[in-house]
């Protein structure tokens, strides 16, 4: 395999691990963060902090107890998880969900509570009224996608401890960045960052160029 | 690229960073990929300790490391058998080249012993030291202790840096602030020879910088899960002399230099090679008063690995 | 038949109560006004009949069905709310009026035409793909209401309805409004500042104050309750109780009255009202005359004078003629006339100068 | 003196002008009021003299300085508006109503004066501590108002300012403009819907048309030429062109007239007007008789009848005195007075029923 | 020195480097967040995709450019920086100024643009509108400052590169966890960790709780 070869396998890798990573977090962390978001209950600051203060969850401390979890005489080894992309893809969506709660939440509280009263005055059962209240803050929410996405794939721990930088297997631009850079091997380290960085600057123009098309085939 | 094993079966070899970092596993993965296509070789790099953690709690079928002490621990706890002895090389002290202690060219014990003293005549910093229970780590504490003096004493003085980290960081900060330090040869010749550090190497090899690396197959019958067959296939094929010309051979062309020597030519020839008395002294442990490169309670199965 | 019925309903916000014990019946396919000061509880009265704010306390019964505390999307389902401040979802005024529609589960061909039927009722053609957020005050309001109205849910809330309307924008609306209201029986709520559509739009009237339904009923009766709280005890010119007879007869549409007063005294007004009445005759609005006058105004009154007072520009001459009435005229006719106290005069007005309430 | 003035302004969003030349003179102290349908570019026109919009083109005086492209800031300084919709700061009454006043760098007991009085003035005291936001419809608009005025900056710019008030808050609001006009020579610019308030308020008009101005000019002139603009072939009923002559006499502050129409008539009516006007008088005001009658009523005249409508519930009956007059009476007064076509009859209306305009 | 005192002042020196570095990022990063916002210009689009991308930075990577440009013979070695907190600072604030500049992009983006119109006609000047709307917006930004803070106190790669884990220097939270790890001094890393999560779950969830308070003290 050339090494163009291989990058391009890395980066493939990556994109798919932590963007089903983001993905995973997005189908979890959503939901509650709507509901945080538009609920008004007591200690609703206590659960908006708690996950504010999880986004500081360091990801080697993270890899390790999900290694202790997955590993065979882990409580969860039975899953066969680990040193698979899938054992990463977990531990990264477990790593991103309180930054997707955190910002959805947010976003969601800006939006004018006008607008939920809007949608069930005209008939909108609750789930639609949650529906048009994330349309008016797609912005938001892809910002929530994006910022969780970027922290999945600029992660080393997790995927380190969890998938272990298998070539072929579980090797991901970070954990390559991370063994040239030990090995010395400073330009391609570098050079790997710069990819890593050039595909997500890619993606992020498209997705913010193309929001406006996102809102309006939301509301198609 | 979502990593199918596609049927193939998986031998996970649990090893430590520094011995990773220097790319000869990679090169004995392709060729021993090439030969045994339905086998996918997994190397999990990581500290000395989590590395055998991880062949603790199964999650390795073999491990890779270069700490006799650690490996007899693992051994004794039953978790470990059939250790082989692959390779040696020589640590090495590194420091700039002015060599403000003026070590060059003296043994190490002497080397640590003047720069104990020009440390403690200095209140800057002149000495790095990992601290992190890696294999070079263990070693540098045997040379102190060798030297006569006590590394967790010795820690506590201001001329000690600690810095708690890889070894091709720890050569970086050595670079940068001028102090010497204890590397491994293989980082120190590729960090060298990439010009990314700035530092010479100062002392002779000698017996107290020995570097022995085994590998040891997870015992099957401690450790369930564990895929004993292919392990100690995979270390037969490391013991055979194709392999161990591979590992001789790493690094010459790059760095004029092998990073590794061939063990496994030493130890069966017994010669009285000096070479071979290190090992021995420094890699064999010991049972019930003889040494053994693997005492016989720790053998299982009949590989053919041993002469004595 | 009572499509919604109130019982010492009680809400607010944060524990603090806004509606204080409401008691109110709405009839099906009735238009009711609600007026009152700003911060009586019109619009919270208006969420809460919308089912978007829950009561505290008391019973909101929905079509026989007790829907106080459970349930509460049925009324989100059978009544809309447009709120007093236009808001809009973030897209097009197409999909914001389409929106009701569209989550009703009705056919998209039938959508396109009810949404391109209703934004030409309300003056909206052409603003379709524009975005609802980016229009003018009144372009706003009118969306707003088209959306609404192109649900065609059986209970219309308003809440200000004619605010920021040019005149024709708030003609069309009172139309639309009258004719849901009687050709499909839509039942029409709405609160507004607006006394003169208040007046000529709603079936009935009802007043909030402080929380509470204070008065409700015909406009006129309301405004007249209204106007005698409201006069408290400054005097009014010319305002008497009479017993009403309502006068059938062919040639009148508009009604025709005859009103006995205290004292046997007969004057003739308009209206359909039988009955109790308290009318006002406007001194502006009668002539003085020395001598009697065969007229087309119905009333025509010999009397005397018993007092003359000049105010600044215009004098009052209190003439008795049974009752005691007072006319405004210029110094100038009192001149030519050459009244003076004592003197008999002859006061005559038209029927339409008289208001009953 | 003029303190602002627009030449050929053009501004608009995106690239769509909502203002399409706009020449207008603001006098220093006048109300002028706005009046417009929805869309024509009354709100624009305000954030545009507000500094909040910059002009495409065209020019932007104030006070002498053109401040067209730059120096908006002067504009932000000088002239305050009160928006269509009310915003508030979220945060509470007082410190929204504080803001102006503490980043002008008022002393901060000067601040808590000002601030408690301009809320006492609008009856908002008590919503001190209350948010902003938190607020029903009207109190908001209270807030959005007194922010303004506590300001006292020497323009204000009111978006409908009456909207969502109740009837007294309105009266205040009217009444605090009228006097920072007169008091405080405070020019007020202020687009409304309510044609009664424009009228009664504003001491010019100007009608805002598809991002013009259409007209210009004092209350009553206005809307004279935008009624006949409107009425276009449209009969209106007794409307007639006079020469107006004010006669000053002690006796009236009111204000007599004496009118000279077409063919030598002369009518009297009430006001304050000279020279040529347009007069009408509502058929419903004039009362039919056989015979002359001295009465207070100031206008009395002999004509024959030239036609007998019946319409459904009234008879038009159109006299010939010179002018034709059309009398709305009831069936019954026609069948009482047996009135015929050709018959010579006394038409009589009060100075008080000729609208002049 | 005891293990406890040593935990006190690893923990007391990740959150001064790490509160250092979110301070500074806030600094640069609010102000251009408040421009992106506020400003109608052509390429928004792209500028606010840049920024979401670079949130992608490996840290790695970062530490290991940086590394390069304050080595000794790195053209910012006269410095004289790497190796002290001061570099981990700089590192981590260049770390998170894309993450403060996007979530305060798109919560200023999301202020009622009246409130921006409201400040101005009540006579504040430009600087004075965008304090308003910034200050209507101090949810978002709290969010913004606690997402950034809680990215610079959990990354290893720069900490590690510019500091170099020197006991009673460098030594921060994430590189003594990294090290125990490496140890495999498992438990040890995993209580580290807990300190972490303990100490930003409190900071956290007292911010959420005085969010209100700040907002008063806002309108002081
Ligand atoms: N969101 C809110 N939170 C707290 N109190 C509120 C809120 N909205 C309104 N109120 C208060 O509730 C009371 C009733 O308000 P409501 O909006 O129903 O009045 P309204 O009759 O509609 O007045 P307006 O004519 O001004 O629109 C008022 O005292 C008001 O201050
Ligand atoms: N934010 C906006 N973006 C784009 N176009 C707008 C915007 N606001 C208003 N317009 C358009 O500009 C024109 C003038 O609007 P403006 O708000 O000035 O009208 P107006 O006279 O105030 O109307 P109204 O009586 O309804 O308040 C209208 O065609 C309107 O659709
Ligand atoms: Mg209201
Ligand atoms: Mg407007």
């Amino acid at each position: 395999m050339t090494l163009a070869s291989e990058i391009v396998e890395i980066t493939l890798r990556s994109l798919f691990v932590s963007g089903f990573a983001a993905f995973i977090a997005t189908l979890i962390g959503l939901p509650i963060g709507v509901l945080v978001g538009l609920r008004k209950f007591r200690g609703r600051p206590l659960v908006k902090g708690v996950f504010n203060g999880m986004m500081a969850m360091p990801t080697v401390a993270l890899g390790l107890i999900l290694y202790l979890l997955f590993s065979q005489t882990g409580p969860l080894g039975f899953l066969q998880l680990l040193y698979s992309p899938y054992a990463i893809i977990v531990g990264q969506a477990i790593l991103v969900v309180p930054i997707m709660v955190s910002i959805t939440t947010e976003t969601i509280e800006n939006v004018d509570p006008s607008i939920r009263e809007l949608a069930l005055t005209l008939g909108a059962d609750e789930s639609g009224a949650r529906a048009a209240v994330l349309r008016e803050s797609i912005g938001g929410i892809l910002l929530a996608s994006s910022a969780s996405f970027s922290r999945a794939i600029s992660e080393l721990g997790v995927a380190l401890m969890l998938g272990g930088n298998i070539v072929g297997l579980t090797r991901i631009l970070t954990t390559a960045i991370a063994l040239e850079t030990a090995r010395g091997e400073v330009a391609l380290g570098i050079g790997l960052a710069v990819v890593l960085l050039v595909v997500m600057l890619v993606i992020n123009v498209s997705l913010r160029l193309a929001e406006k098309r996102v809102r309006w085939w939301l509301w198609q | 690229y979502t990593g199918q094993t596609l049927g193939k079966s998986l031998l996970t070899v649990s090893t430590t960073t520094s011995l990773f970092d220097t790319g000869v596993l990679d090169t004995l993965k392709t060729e021993y990929e090439a030969s045994h296509p339905d086998i996918i070789l997994a190397f999990i790099s990581a500290g000395t300790g989590i590395a055998i953690t991880h062949a603790k709690n199964g999650d390795a079928d073999l491990i890779l490391v270069h700490s006799p002490s650690h490996e007899k621990a693992f051994m004794d706890e039953g978790f470990g058998v059939n250790r082989k002895i692959l390779a040696y090389n020589f640590f090495t002290i590194v420091g700039p080249s002015e060599d403000p202690a003026n070590i060059s060219g003296v043994d190490a014990s002497t080397a640590l012993s003047r720069i104990y003293d020009y440390g403690q005549s200095l209140n800057s910093s002149i000495w790095v030291t990992r601290d992190d229970n890696s294999g070079t780590n263990s070693k540098e504490k045997q040379l102190w202790a060798a030297a006569g003096f006590d590394y967790e004493t010795i820690k506590e003085a201001d001329w000690l840096v600690s810095s708690g980290t890889g070894m091709g960081a720890t050569l970086r900060m050595a670079t940068e602030l001028e102090l010497y330090t204890l590397s491994d040869i293989g980082t120190y010749l590729k960090f060298f020879a990439d010009g990314l550090i700035d530092l010479q190497q100062l002392v002779v090899p000698s017996e107290s910088l020995l570097n022995v690396y085994s590998a040891i197959a997870v015992n099957a019958s401690r450790v369930e899960g564990a895929r004993f067959n292919l392990a100690m296939d995979f270390i037969a094929w490391l013991v055979d002399s194709s392999a161990q010309e591979t590992i001789g051979n790493f690094g010459l062309e790059d760095y004029g230099q092998a990073l590794f020597l061939p063990a496994v030519g030493v130890i069966e020839s017994q010669t009285s090679n000096e070479i071979y008395g290190w090992i021995r002294s420094y890699a064999f442990f010991d049972y019930d008063g003889t040494l053994y490169e693997c005492p016989p309670p720790w053998r299982e199965g009949d590989y053919g690995l041993y002469q004595s | 038949m009572a499509i919604i019925e109130l019982v010492d309903l009680r809400a607010g916000y944060d524990g603090q109560l806004a509606l204080k014990g409401v008691n109110l019946e709405i009839d099906q396919g009735e238009i009711l006004s609600l007026i009152g000061p700003n911060g009586a509880g019109k619009t919270t009265l208006l969420k809460t009949i919308g089912g978007l704010i829950s009561p505290s306390s008391g019973s909101l019964v929905f079509r026989d069905t007790d829907i106080t505390d459970t349930n509460r999307e049925i009324l989100r389902e059978n009544a809309t709310l447009v709120f007093q401040n236009p808001v809009h979802f973030g897209t097009t005024v197409y999909k914001n009026v389409a929106y009701g529609l569209r989550i009703r589960g009705v056919d998209e061909s039938d959508v396109d035409k009810r949404v391109k039927e209703t934004l030409e009722l309300l003056g909206l053609s052409g603003f379709e793909s524009r975005n609802a957020r980016k229009l003018s005050g009144g372009e706003q309001r009118r969306v707003s209401l088209a959306r609404a109205v192109a649900i065609d849910s059986s209970i219309l809330l308003l809440d200000e309805p004619g605010a920021d309307l040019d005149l024709e924008s708030k003609r069309i609306v009172e139309e639309t409004l009258r004719s849901l209201s009687k050709d499909r029986g839509t039942t029409v709520v709405m609160a507004t500042h607006d006394m003169f559509q208040a007046k000529t739009l709603a079936s009935r009237i009802a007043t909030v104050q402080d929380g509470q339904i204070e008065r409700i009923g015909r406009a006129s009766t309301v405004f007249r309750l209204e106007l005698e709280s409201r006069i408290g005890d400054h005097p009014v010119l010319n305002r008497f109780r009479a017993q009403a007879v309502w006068i059938e007869s062919d040639w009148t549409k508009g009604g025709h009255l005859r009103l006995r007063l205290e004292g046997g005294l007969t004057l003739e007004a308009t209206g359909h009202r039988d009955g109790d009445v308290t009318i006002i005759i406007p001194p502006e609005d009668i002539i003085i005359s020395r001598q009697a006058v065969l007229s087309s105004a119905r009333n025509s009154l010999k009397g005397s004078v018993i007092n003359i007072e000049a105010s600044n520009s215009s004098v009052l001459l209190t003439v008795d003629v049974g009752i005691e009435l007072v006319a405004q005229i210029t110094e100038d006719s009192l001149k030519r006339l050459k009244i003076e106290k004592g003197d008999e005069v002859f006061v005559t007005f038209k029927a339409s100068s008289v208001t009953v309430y």
